[in-house]
């Protein structure tokens, strides 16, 4: 695999493609994590995290364990089985052997088990018939894409949370609005990626 | 004793005050919007006034509208929906339906500013969103660019070629024929978005609004500069970057938009530099031929991060200093 | 006070539609909205794996054990959802494409998982499915309606069929990305006017806006973050 | 057959190890937590009004769990005896009832009573304006009528009418906050039973308040000389009731040439009279 | 931050209309209104009772507070009464009335001071009555009370940054002379060995004087201070001159400096030489409708009214008079207040020209943030405040705010931001109390 490939792959899954702002996986947090920039933050580096174990474990099961056997519709259940538990895991190792990681990272992980970019990376990947490698890196990407979405968003946040709203648009509503204006400006960089790599 | 002089006005100090105010800085924004204006009708014709007039019509009244729903006090006054009206037609082809710019003005207004709580509270620039918005929800009618007899020889020329090629220069630069000369592009003898083609009545405008202190260089002279050292980078003209497509009329006009943008010196350098990179990054790579409006938003964005990180520091000794 | 039968299942449509009020699957909703069709089959097929589940977990509730309940659920949740994603593929398979990954992905909608946590383990079988069939109509009814407008507005058509295009350029923006934003929150404040509000304090006032929501053990709130 | 076995399989042994995993996972990595505190801080309102005299709700259910039983469980006014109970039972003590409280505006100069000593064009809050000359009421000891404590209310219960700041005594809680807030210093917390009250906080002499104000207290001590239970005096030229004494019978209210002494209704009963 | 770069301000129109008039003095008025506390510190207490004939100079209130300064007749008269109410610092305060016999005799008391050590000079300058006149009103007897030769600058204020007021530039010229000897006796005994005198650069005449009296005195120097507002305020002064910076929580002698406004230092060289106490006040009475715009000497406790109408009374009804320069000085509700020690200014303006604030929405410009000589973030504190974020106040140090005004003058939307972080800055106090 190539190096134009390798960025092209984690680049697109940032910007071109990105989770949150273009494919609509993960917007629960996107939405309610993203008022402080810290927690914001928190999240995304626990979903990174999680987004890249989760497919290590994944991947494998699907390509060497499912597929030969003739069951890979159960995929969805085998695949969620494996989140959840993976995501308890990773707590509880937290929580005893790094738990200055686990107090800005703990109350995070019990949200990302049905944060369906989770799932979705690792459906996608498959689906994409990605590799093993290309599968890790599409899953940091999108983790990081993730990231931005949520710097980005948390800056706008930050500025318009106090805002003297309209009755009706208060709360949920003026957020996706917001929301709505943010994924605006990644529709800009559509192509981009394509044209530098030759893609 | 005197004649007693009670019930006076007691209002905190300052009693005097600086003489501008939010309507005489908007007034200001639209005097130096005129040049364009002016160069605008004289290529395009008559449409260019109609169209402005209209966008600044429209968006006066929505934002008198949506007030009233919303049963606030009524801000028109202000003039702030006046020039983002102005500035919104600036962005548009000349041809473009008036409903549609309706629809953009709909846009800038209320769904960007008024529902964000209006003037002061909009994180992203009202008639940059506008024109985003109906770039992509109307693709063909916002790339429907006029020719008209007072146009640059190279574009009537290419427009005699290929009658699909009513395009701008960016456009035929990108399919490598023949561009405008330098200085056809600085005058705007040229087709584009209505305002944004006559590189001279912008800057004479910027620089109406630098002396009259309403905007500072900051945001103006970095984003133009990212440009012209950029299109070094890639090999390309930088004066052709320059005049080109709304870079001058966005670093002018769009990116210097205080709301937006931030309130520092150095948050505003940032600010400028990031818009230049983007917008080049967006010409030279993305599928759009032109990114100012793109890169304008993206900064936007970026403007509370930006704030976050540039700001003053407090005058008071330096740790460890004497202190009580 | 005990609800009626009736009461349940209307419950779910306007005074605690699941995504307008309760805020919840907003992912599935924003992504598949772009045409009515997709809107509606969606809608449906949630409402087919909302229906089951409550139905299996509030039958299954005395064996479950407490402390493994929300494994067990997802489990229930995740089977139904591939039965469902089965017999797209078989007998509806251009809507199954069009779904995409949205399909396996009902199994992490929150409202779901929310539902069965929140009334199915703690009520009848029968309730639970009234339950089941007032959430998914709530859900399907929004997908569609949203699914109508983007639709109508970005591309001129309502279920492929013509009604503005060619007469009025289609607004294209509104079936992509920032379209699908806007419309949810119009389609929320336009909620929170006809409630006058009391749709807001429920978005506000519980963590009912994250995915957590229904098992979450600790508080998002100590670390700050809210809604 | 091989269609069934292999999902059913491969599921129960996927479930199986993830389940064996965790179920080690959970005991050998285990940290303890205080559950108690918990359980306690699911009972609390979660107002954070700091009425229980602690750093708001979580510090409250902290010392509950941690000190037991040398914290009262019924500080939480907001939550009231239900409140108490819950923490009481989860604690595995007797419930104590919680003493209702009520705030009190000691002041009834409405906007036609008294008048405007200036044309104050500063910030709309009673704090600012009572930076500037004490307020912009002729009166400098009565309420401003900005309504910093109709914001502060968590409750929405005390609003300003007529620039009075007027308790909803079925709504009040008796929290503090707008005690704690109103610049003036002219609500009192006090306990729901006693309904007499003297609404006014003038130290002008009476004559100063008779000029400035048309429901000023002037200090004619006739309530005095009503009052058969010794509890209400002239002190500050402003009747004062000692709430120890005062058997709620409303005889100085009645004597009150002012009307500054109100007699509120007993609770449970629809209000005849409106505050202020 | 070098000593090269300067601090921020505004450009304020300077509207220094009395410039170049000189100084005339008014007469005793009928009865003067002489509050307890005008000054920083304890309040004094009266020591005269009512009926007690009191002549000029003679001291009628006192205190044993370290911080204070005694508070003396302005005129000779009787004392009519002692009563309680509101002053013009806006509080609630004893104030002692005295009617005049309009003879203005010296008291028996008023003979210069002997002065033979550092002990006595302090007391001589605290009996002198002398506060801070520039407006602070810190008791000169407590600033200087400190260690001799713990001070390496005297710093003499004579900026006058505030618009209209003209009475230090009309003192420097007048009694130039006597400024500099009062320098010299507190350099003395105070041992401090460098002096800065700072004006600001649009009094040429008064630092010609000051530079033609002071040749061949390298320890006094003349610093001519940019024309940018607020070059006045202590801290930006002593910036300006030796470089030094004096913040939040600390006074200018952490660091090493002592600052005295020009006013001061010749009222306090004036009892040095004559015994006469702080009895009254130059005070510049200014204002679109005043009808004689001058600079009046004004006995303390005078009723503005009474100014006013020395100055020819007003040509019609006005909307605000305030006490002190436009940046600083306090709007007053009524011209029943009387003139006290560190008032410098009466100004009357028409309604026309005080109805001129109507606040819009922040839109952010930065004119603010460009203005402010702390360099603080003063629309983001706004914006902190409107939240009631305390947490966020503290950390855009709303307390290092000197309350200059520079940052409402230039706001565009009209905001009084100055006056949202005074109360930003007690909520934040009372938060830190907690």
């Amino acid at each position: 695999m190539s190096a134009a490939t390798v960025f092209y792959i984690v680049l697109s899954a940032i910007i071109t493609n990105n989770y949150v702002l273009s494919k609509f996986l993960g917007i629960c947090p996107f939405l309610g994590v993203s008022k402080k920039l810290d927690s914001a933050m928190g999240m995304s580096i626990a979903v990174i995290f999680v987004m890249v174990i989760a497919t290590a474990v994944t991947w494998p099961i699907q390509t060497y364990l499912l597929t030969p056997n003739g069951i890979g519709y159960m995929q969805t259940i085998i695949f969620i089985l494996v989140i959840a538990a993976l995501v308890q895991m990773i707590e509880i190792f937290l929580k005893k052997y790094i738990p200055g990681l686990h107090k800005s990272l703990g109350i995070y992980l019990p949200l990302i088990t049905t944060n369906c970019a989770i799932l979705g990376v690792c459906v996608l990947n498959i689906d994409n018939g990605y590799g093993f490698l290309q599968s890790m890196l599409n899953s940091f990407g999108s983790g990081v894409g993730f990231l931005l979405a949520m710097f980005l968003f948390a800056g706008v946040r930050s500025k318009i949370e106090t805002n003297d709203y309209p009755e009706a648009f208060k709360g949920v509503a003026s957020t996706l609005v917001a929301a709505s204006i943010t994924s605006l400006c990644f529709l800009g960089f559509s192509g981009m990626l394509e044209k530098i790599f030759g893609m | 004793m005197a004649e007693r002089h009670t019930n006076l006005i007691v209002a905190s100090a300052p009693h005097v005050v600086s003489p501008a105010n939010t309507a005489s800085i908007m007034r200001d924004v639209l005097i130096a919007l005129i040049p364009a204006l002016a160069v605008s009708v004289y290529v395009f014709g008559i449409r260019a006034l109609m169209l402005s007039v209209c966008c600044v019509v429209f968006c006066v009244f929505f934002e008198w509208l949506s007030r009233r729903i919303m049963k606030r006090s009524n801000t028109i006054g202000d003039l702030s929906a006046a020039v983002t009206g102005l500035i919104l037609a600036f962005n548009l082809p000349v041809r473009l339906p008036f409903w549609m710019a309706a629809v953009g003005c709909l846009i800038a207004i209320v769904v960007v500013k008024q529902l964000f709580g209006g003037l002061g509270q909009n994180f992203a620039n009202p008639a940059i969103v506008g024109r985003i918005t109906l770039f992509i929800g109307f693709a063909s009618p916002m790339a429907n660019w006029t020719i008209t007899s007072r146009m640059s020889q190279a574009i009537l020329s290419a427009a005699e070629v290929d009658a699909t090629t009513g395009a701008t220069p960016l456009a035929l630069s990108a399919a490598g024929l023949p561009v405008p000369t330098n200085m056809e592009m600085f005058l705007g003898l040229i087709n584009g978005s209505m305002g944004e083609i006559s590189a001279a009545a912008l800057l004479l405008g910027g620089i109406y609004l630098i002396v009259r202190k309403v905007i500072s260089p900051a945001i103006p002279v970095s984003f133009l500069a990212t440009v012209a050292v950029l299109s070094l980078v890639f090999g390309l003209d930088p004066i052709f970057q320059l005049c080109a497509g709304g870079v001058m009329l966005g670093a002018i006009f769009m990116a210097t938009d205080y709301v937006t943008s931030p309130i520092t010196t150095t948050g505003r350098i940032i600010f400028g530099i990031g818009c230049g990179v983007f917008t080049m990054l967006i010409r030279v790579y993305a599928s759009y031929p032109e990114g100012v409006s793109f890169a304008i938003l993206l900064m936007n964005i970026l403007t509370p991060h930006i704030d976050r990180l540039t700001r003053h520091k407090t005058f008071k000794p330096a740790e460890g200093g004497a202190s009580k | 006070m005990k609800k009626t039968k009736l009461q349940i299942l209307t419950n779910g449509i306007i005074r605690e539609n699941p995504v307008l009020v309760l805020v919840l699957g907003t992912c599935p909703t924003l992504a598949i909205s772009t045409q009515a069709i997709n809107g509606l089959g969606m809608g449906v097929s949630v409402l087919v794996v909302l229906t089951c589940s409550n139905i299996m977990i509030s039958a299954l509730k005395r064996i479950i054990p407490d402390t493994v309940r929300i494994p067990c659920y997802i489990v229930v949740i995740a089977s139904f959802v591939t039965m469902v994603q089965l017999a797209l593929k078989a007998y509806l398979p251009s809507l199954d494409k069009a779904l995409g990954v949205y399909i396996p992905l009902i199994v992490v909608n929150c409202i779901i998982l929310g539902r069965a946590e929140a009334f199915a383990s703690k009520n009848s079988v029968i309730d639970s499915m009234l339950d089941g069939i007032g959430m998914g109509i709530g859900y399907t009814l929004t997908a569609t309606v949203m699914a109508c407008i983007r639709e109508l507005l970005g591309s001129g058509t309502i279920f492929g069929h013509t009604v503005t295009a060619g007469t009025i350029t289609p607004f294209t923006i509104m079936v992509m990305a920032p379209g699908g934003f806007f419309v949810f929150g119009c389609l929320i404040a336009l909620v929170n006017k006809l409630t006058k509000g009391k749709a807001r304090e429920k978005q506000q006032n519980k963590c009912l806006g994250c995915p957590g929501a229904a098992f979450c053990s600790q508080k998002v709130e100590e670390g700050g973050a809210e809604e | 057959m091989q269609a069934f076995i292999y999902p059913v399989v491969t599921a129960i042994v996927i479930a199986l190890i993830a389940a064996l995993m965790l179920a080690l996972a959970a005991k050998f990595m285990s940290v303890p937590v205080n559950e108690t505190q918990v359980k306690i801080r699911e009972q609390l309102p979660g107002a954070n009004c700091g009425a229980c005299g602690f750093a708001g709700c979580d510090d409250y259910a902290a010392a509950l769990a941690e000190e037991g039983s040398t914290v009262k469980t019924n500080l939480c006014v907001p939550g009231a005896d239900a409140a108490a109970a819950a923490i009481a039972s989860i604690l595995g003590q007797d419930a104590m009832d919680v003493i209702e409280q009520v705030a009190n505006v000691r002041c009834s100069g409405l906007c036609d009573s008294t008048k405007p000593e200036m044309d104050y064009q500063g910030i709309k809050t009673c704090a600012a304006a009572k930076s500037m000359f004490g307020g912009p009421g002729s009166c400098k000891f009565g309420c401003i009528g900005f309504g910093d404590c109709e914001r502060a209310c968590p409750y929405g219960a005390i609003e300003v009418c007529n620039g009075l700041a007027k308790v909803n005594r079925e709504i009040c809680v008796g929290c503090g906050i707008c005690a704690a807030t109103c610049p003036q210093k002219i609500i009192d917390i006090i306990p729901d039973v006693k309904r007499v009250f003297v609404a006014c906080s003038s130290a002008d002499k009476g004559a100063v308040t008779n000029k400035l104000c048309s429901a000023g207290c002037i200090g004619c001590k006739l309530c005095e000389k009503a009052c058969k239970f010794d509890a209400i005096h002239v002190e500050d030229n402003h009747a004062k009731i000692d709430i120890e004494k005062c058997k709620n019978c409303g005889l100085c209210a009645k004597a009150c040439p002012k009307k500054v002494i109100h007699v509120y209704p007993k609770p449970n009963v629809k209000p005849m009279v409106k505050v202020g | 931050m070098g000593f090269s770069k300067h601090l921020n301000g505004v450009h304020v129109n300077h509207s220094k209309n009395t410039a170049g008039l000189p100084i005339i003095p008014m007469p005793a008025p009928e009865k003067v209104y002489i509050p307890m506390s005008q000054h920083i510190g304890a309040p004094c207490t009266p020591v005269v009772k009512v009926g007690d004939a009191v002549k000029t100079g003679q001291i009628i209130g006192d205190s044993d507070a370290r911080t204070s300064a005694p508070i003396h007749s302005s005129v000779s008269g009787t004392v009519e009464a002692i009563t309680q109410g509101m002053t013009q610092a806006g509080k609630i305060d004893t104030i002692v009335v005295i009617k005049s016999d309009g003879k203005r005799e010296l008291a028996d008391t008023v003979v210069p001071p002997e002065i033979n050590s550092f002990e006595e000079f302090v007391a001589a300058v605290r009996a002198s009555g002398v506060v801070g006149l520039g407006g602070a009103g810190f008791p000169m007897g407590t600033k200087f009370n400190i260690k001799p030769g713990t001070v390496e600058y005297l710093i003499i204020n004579g900026a006058e940054c505030e618009p209209y007021i003209t009475v230090d530039h009309a003192a420097m010229l007048e009694f130039t002379r006597d400024i500099i000897d009062g320098i010299r006796a507190t350099m003395k005994w105070l041992q401090i060995p460098k002096c800065y005198i700072g004006i600001e650069g649009n009094k040429p005449d008064a630092i010609a004087k000051f530079n033609e009296l002071l040749k061949g005195d390298e320890s006094i120097k003349v610093h001519e201070l940019r024309q940018i507002y607020p070059q006045g305020a202590e801290r930006v002064i002593i910036y300006e001159t030796t470089g030094r910076i004096v913040s939040y929580g600390m006074i200018p002698w952490n660091a090493g400096c002592i600052v005295a406004n020009v006013t001061s230092m010749l009222k306090m060289s004036h009892y040095l030489k004559t015994g006469l106490p702080l009895v009254s006040k130059y005070i510049t009475v200014d204002g679109d409708i005043v009808v004689h715009p001058q600079n009046v000497l004004v006995p303390i406790g005078t009723p503005i009214a009474d100014v006013i109408d020395f100055c020819g009374g007003l040509k019609e009804e006005p909307g605000k008079i305030i006490l002190g320069g436009p940046m600083m000085g306090r709007a007053t509700p009524s011209d029943e207040y009387s003139v006290c020690k560190s008032n410098s200014a009466i100004l009357c303006f028409s309604k026309a020209f005080s109805n001129q604030r109507k606040e819009t929405a922040c839109i952010n410009c930065g004119r603010c943030v460009a203005a402010c000589p702390m360099s603080l973030m003063p629309a983001r504190i706004s914006r902190a405040f409107k939240d009631k974020d305390v947490e966020a106040l503290k950390e855009l140090d709303v307390l290092y705010c000197m309350d200059c005004g520079s940052c409402a003058y230039v706001c565009p939307a009209r905001k009084p931001l100055n006056f949202e972080f005074r109360q930003a800055k007690a909520m934040v106090m009372e938060a830190s109390k907690k």
